[in-house]
């Protein structure tokens, strides 16, 4: 099915990703916490955002759960909802990138790996981005970078703060060079929206890594991190590859990064509505 | 010669057994015992030619390893044999001096100019006190502070990209390698003077564009430019880091196929073979590409040359959209 | 009560026997033997003469130990006691963050500002975690971060300075401590917002000038500001660090004495014997300060005000010309 | 003697400091090197800019023999040469500040701790500080201060780069608060000389520390240094006593603070004129 049928099939299905209202977790009335193993309660769960009430533990959200945890009811309009990837290099792996877009779309109910809008929070305009890493691990291709330089370019028109939610391993391969060219066009996108002293907030939320972590997520005027999310360059993989040693304990974890200077606020997500607030709160007072 | 026919990668082995013969003429030759001048003329052709024969035909593989080569020219090679008036400058005033990228003041034909790059070695030894051309975050805020002295004084700056990638290492990281990349993306994107960017060797992902974002960006015709090097997209993607070939072919990485992309500007021819083969020829070529495209950028002012910029890293991006 | 009479210093022993007493009384008091209601007031009364007997006379060694009692309200003390809304931001984004020295955004009645300080500990504990603060090059990196964000959004600044000094550690050299304090300085200057200092209790050397260049430089009564330590001072030039007595008094460190000599702008009142016998009150006395000096700055143009503050530490200095 | 009068009789002798010509080292036909105890003549040592020729130890240089070596012959004008330190604190050690000033003066030859003026090096104009350890270890008081800003007020007024050599234990203790506010009053004047793009060349010498390295020294847009100088924020032995522990070996001297990423270049007195000339014509040209 070409991405243009799927559009007309789609259209037939509902408008917005942002819609849906149920939790993205595995298994119906229990799960069982990645961190401390226990079993809990689903309604629990969602009604903790997602935060094991056990252990604190962070699930990831979907783009859907997190609008509707941060933003004020019904204030979200997304923008730019209809930019879709293309196979502009043929890539063939085990499928072709073709395939794979198509098949993330039609399982993610995403259009790519982020969603963009104008929303308010507290009752204060904010140009939003939020990336799902269950679109191709929140990579970032053409689609995520334009989404990304047009939010900032629409938040410069309306004098809008803008904030963006990362969650991402980095650069889509799939996109060869131009998945990296996009860390400089969402870079200086964020360039000209700090010439004209708009603020941004970057919350990094796990995992923030690679050309995502190496561009916009790194850029806030505060940079805010979900507890104990995985934020760096190199992935840890990698890094044990070059050096041949055991990297040290929480390393490239919120926490870790921030005793090294390069996270403001480690902030856990039943504080975040409240402290985006304040942040969102001081930039727009005297 | 000695040092060509020594350093041939896989590929170049044809030529081996005709700089055999070479020298043997040669041999003959300067022993006196008959002039032989006319065969070493023919043979130099004859190597020439299959050189040009084999560039011809080069697979994208074959073209990182001549990117890759240990004898290619480096950034401190290029300083020398297309500027003047070099004084280099160290340390990003913060942590530390990265030896991995050079940066300092120079004259272009009578230019002052500001010049920065990754720097490797021919050398082992060398190589480990570059870091094989990895550079840390103190290189590339070293870049920017050097920068912003080209923007202060007005005066353009040059990079040269040849890395295999940021370095990824725990103090690397523990220091920010992501933010001192991303920091130099934003800052790149709004210098008020003239900027280009010639990727020399290997343009390693993050680690080559955080210098890399020129108004102009060239390509040497032998290197490749890259998200990803081959080995670890084919690690990843292929589950085989032997299957390079086939991602090296996949990503388009070569000069040619990033101009196609309109990733890169203008490519820039090397000597035969690579510009190993000839670093002073290569230097010349570099040096009339830098002028011709640096001569329209002294004309636009600060605001024209930061929307330059923008529009050029603006554009960047392949998509559908309803 | 028990606190302060734990914490009395040396010359402040004659209070400790009224204390005692007082607590007798109140023993007896509340053992409902008789009503000593008024004798509690009365005693309480005297003990707050004697207090404000001993401040009047205070030597400069004897404020010098006020300003470093280990009871002595800190900088996120007066930050709970008379800001809201306050959020600490951590990092330079570059190295590190530095406990030694607090940065954050907040409300001064309404008013959105940045505030910044050094940051002690009151156990010893906690003056480890803190690095008794003094901060390294990242305290003050973070500083300067945090005060472009002020300008970025047109806020002003609030600092105060409370350090015995920037550390002086081998990684603080190696980090440039000198480089930190430098560009503070220069940067603070020119900062094109209302930017007002307050002197809490050591104001020690480059440390605390560090973060220091505000348009208004105020000092609470018992708080000092030097050069360098009475102690320091004495082993250098008196080649006995015992001597610290005559070195504080041949400094002029006192609020009194900078006011004199035109280096600060205004004393903060302290509570009777000092701001940690009633932090709250010390510090609505700061909060009054601060409204009242911030005030006409808030009226003054990016300009003006570097233009003023400019002006006020070029006047600095005192010298014969002939 | 007061310093009105000590002026009246020093007007007999001699206008300016920077006419001597005689190196100032101990002893006469033969000279002890500092570093590798070899005996130089004295002649060999001033014509080698005063590096032994042995092991290139960079003695100490007077402001006058700076100038003669830096500068173009006859080129350098002093400015505010007469502004002298005043006792205002009455302070008094094992002598008083006011004798100090007194016999510093005469037996430096010098006013202050600096020398400022216009001069030309390659016939491109300058405006030059040359501070002199000779005058109470080159601390900085009010005079050093004022005259440095002074030379950055004319900079800015000629359109001149700046250069100065700095070579200092630090603020000058007998001025108490007075040496702490030149640290600001410098670095404010080096603030507005950057925002009018004006270059600045900072040489550091042995020493450059305290108060002076933690100001105007640091501060250039490229900072240069003599080899082997001690250059750093808190003096060796105050940090022994503070960590108590050994320091590293070459620690807080030219190369290896540039090795930690604050010095530019560190440079040979012998090549020193050359490379200066090379930044002034570098920035001068376009
Ligand atoms: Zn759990
Ligand atoms: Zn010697």
């Amino acid at each position: 099915m070409s991405i243009h049928n799927w559009f007309k099939r789609k259209k037939a299905q509902q408008e917005t990703a942002y819609v849906r209202e149920r939790l993205d977790i595995p298994g119906n009335l229990w799960v069982k916490c990645y961190k401390c193993n226990q079993a809990i309660f689903t309604k629990d769960l969602e009604d903790n955002l997602k935060v094991c009430p056990k252990c604190s533990y962070h699930f990831k959200l979907t783009a859907a759960e997190r609008i509707i945890q941060i933003t004020d009811p019904n204030s979200f309009k997304e923008i730019n909802q209809k930019i879709v990837s293309k196979d502009f290099l043929n890539f063939t792996d085990s499928k072709s990138y073709a395939q794979r877009i198509e098949k993330s779309i039609l399982k993610s109910n995403l259009y790519d790996a982020i969603v963009t809008g104008l929303a308010k929070i507290s009752n204060l305009p904010v140009a939003l981005g939020i990336m799902d890493f269950s679109f191709m691990g929140g990579s970032m291709g053409s689609v995520v970078g334009e989404k990304i330089a047009r939010l900032i370019e629409l938040a410069l028109e309306k004098k809008a703060p803008v904030i963006i939610f990362s969650s991402s391993g980095g650069a889509r391969m799939q996109e060869g060079i131009m998945s990296l060219m996009q860390m400089a066009k969402t870079s200086a996108a964020l360039g000209r929206l700090r010439e004209n002293s708009l603020p941004y907030i970057s919350v990094m939320t796990d995992p923030t890594t690679g050309g995502t972590s190496a561009s916009f997520a790194m850029l806030g005027d505060v940079n805010m991190a979900e507890p104990d999310a995985l934020i760096g360059f190199a992935g840890p993989r990698v890094i044990e590859q070059t050096i041949r040693q055991k990297l040290p304990p929480g390393f490239q974890r919120s926490e870790y990064v921030q005793e090294h200077g390069m996270i403001d606020v480690v902030c856990d997500r039943r504080q975040l509505r409240e402290n985006l607030s304040k942040f969102l709160r001081w930039f727009d007072e005297r | 010669m000695k040092d060509k026919q020594k350093n041939l990668l896989g590929f170049e082995k044809p030529l081996a057994e005709l700089y055999e013969k070479l020298d043997e003429l040669k041999k003959v030759s300067s022993a006196g015992e008959m002039d032989m001048s006319e065969e070493v003329k023919m043979m130099e052709k004859r190597i020439e030619n299959m050189r040009r024969d084999l560039s011809v035909k080069l697979s994208p593989i074959q073209i990182v390893q001549i990117a890759r080569h240990i004898q290619r020219p480096t950034t401190l090679d290029y300083v020398a044999l297309l500027l003047t008036d070099f004084i280099e400058l160290h340390g990003d005033r913060n942590f530390g001096d990265d030896p991995a990228l050079v940066t300092g003041i120079a004259k272009l034909d009578g230019q002052s100019v500001i010049v920065m790059g990754h720097q490797k070695g021919k050398t082992t030894k060398e190589n480990i006190a570059r870091n094989f051309g990895m550079a840390n975050p103190e290189g590339y805020r070293k870049a920017l502070r050097i920068m912003r002295i080209a923007e202060r004084y007005n005066k353009p700056i040059i990079s040269f990209i040849d890395t295999p990638g940021a370095y990824p290492g725990i103090g690397a990281e523990e220091r920010g390698q992501a933010e001192a990349i991303a920091k130099n993306l934003r800052e790149m994107a709004e210098l008020t003077v003239p900027f280009i960017s010639i990727v020399t060797g290997e343009g390693g992902s993050g680690g080559a564009l955080g210098i890399g974002m020129g108004n102009k960006v060239l390509m040497l015709e032998f290197s490749i430019y890259s998200v990803i090097s081959p080995e670890g997209c084919a690690s990843i993607l292929f589950r085989n880091a032997a299957r390079a070939n086939e991602a090296a072919m996949a990503m388009k990485i070569t000069a040619k196929d990033l101009l196609e992309l309109g990733v890169i500007d203008e490519i820039i021819k090397e000597p035969v073979g690579g510009a190993h083969n000839n670093p002073e020829q290569a230097a010349t070529y570099i040096k009339s590409a830098i002028i011709k495209n640096l001569k329209p950028l002294l004309a636009l002012s600060h605001r024209e040359l930061i929307a330059d910029r923008y529009n050029k890293f603006r554009k960047m991006g392949i998509f559908e959209e309803q």
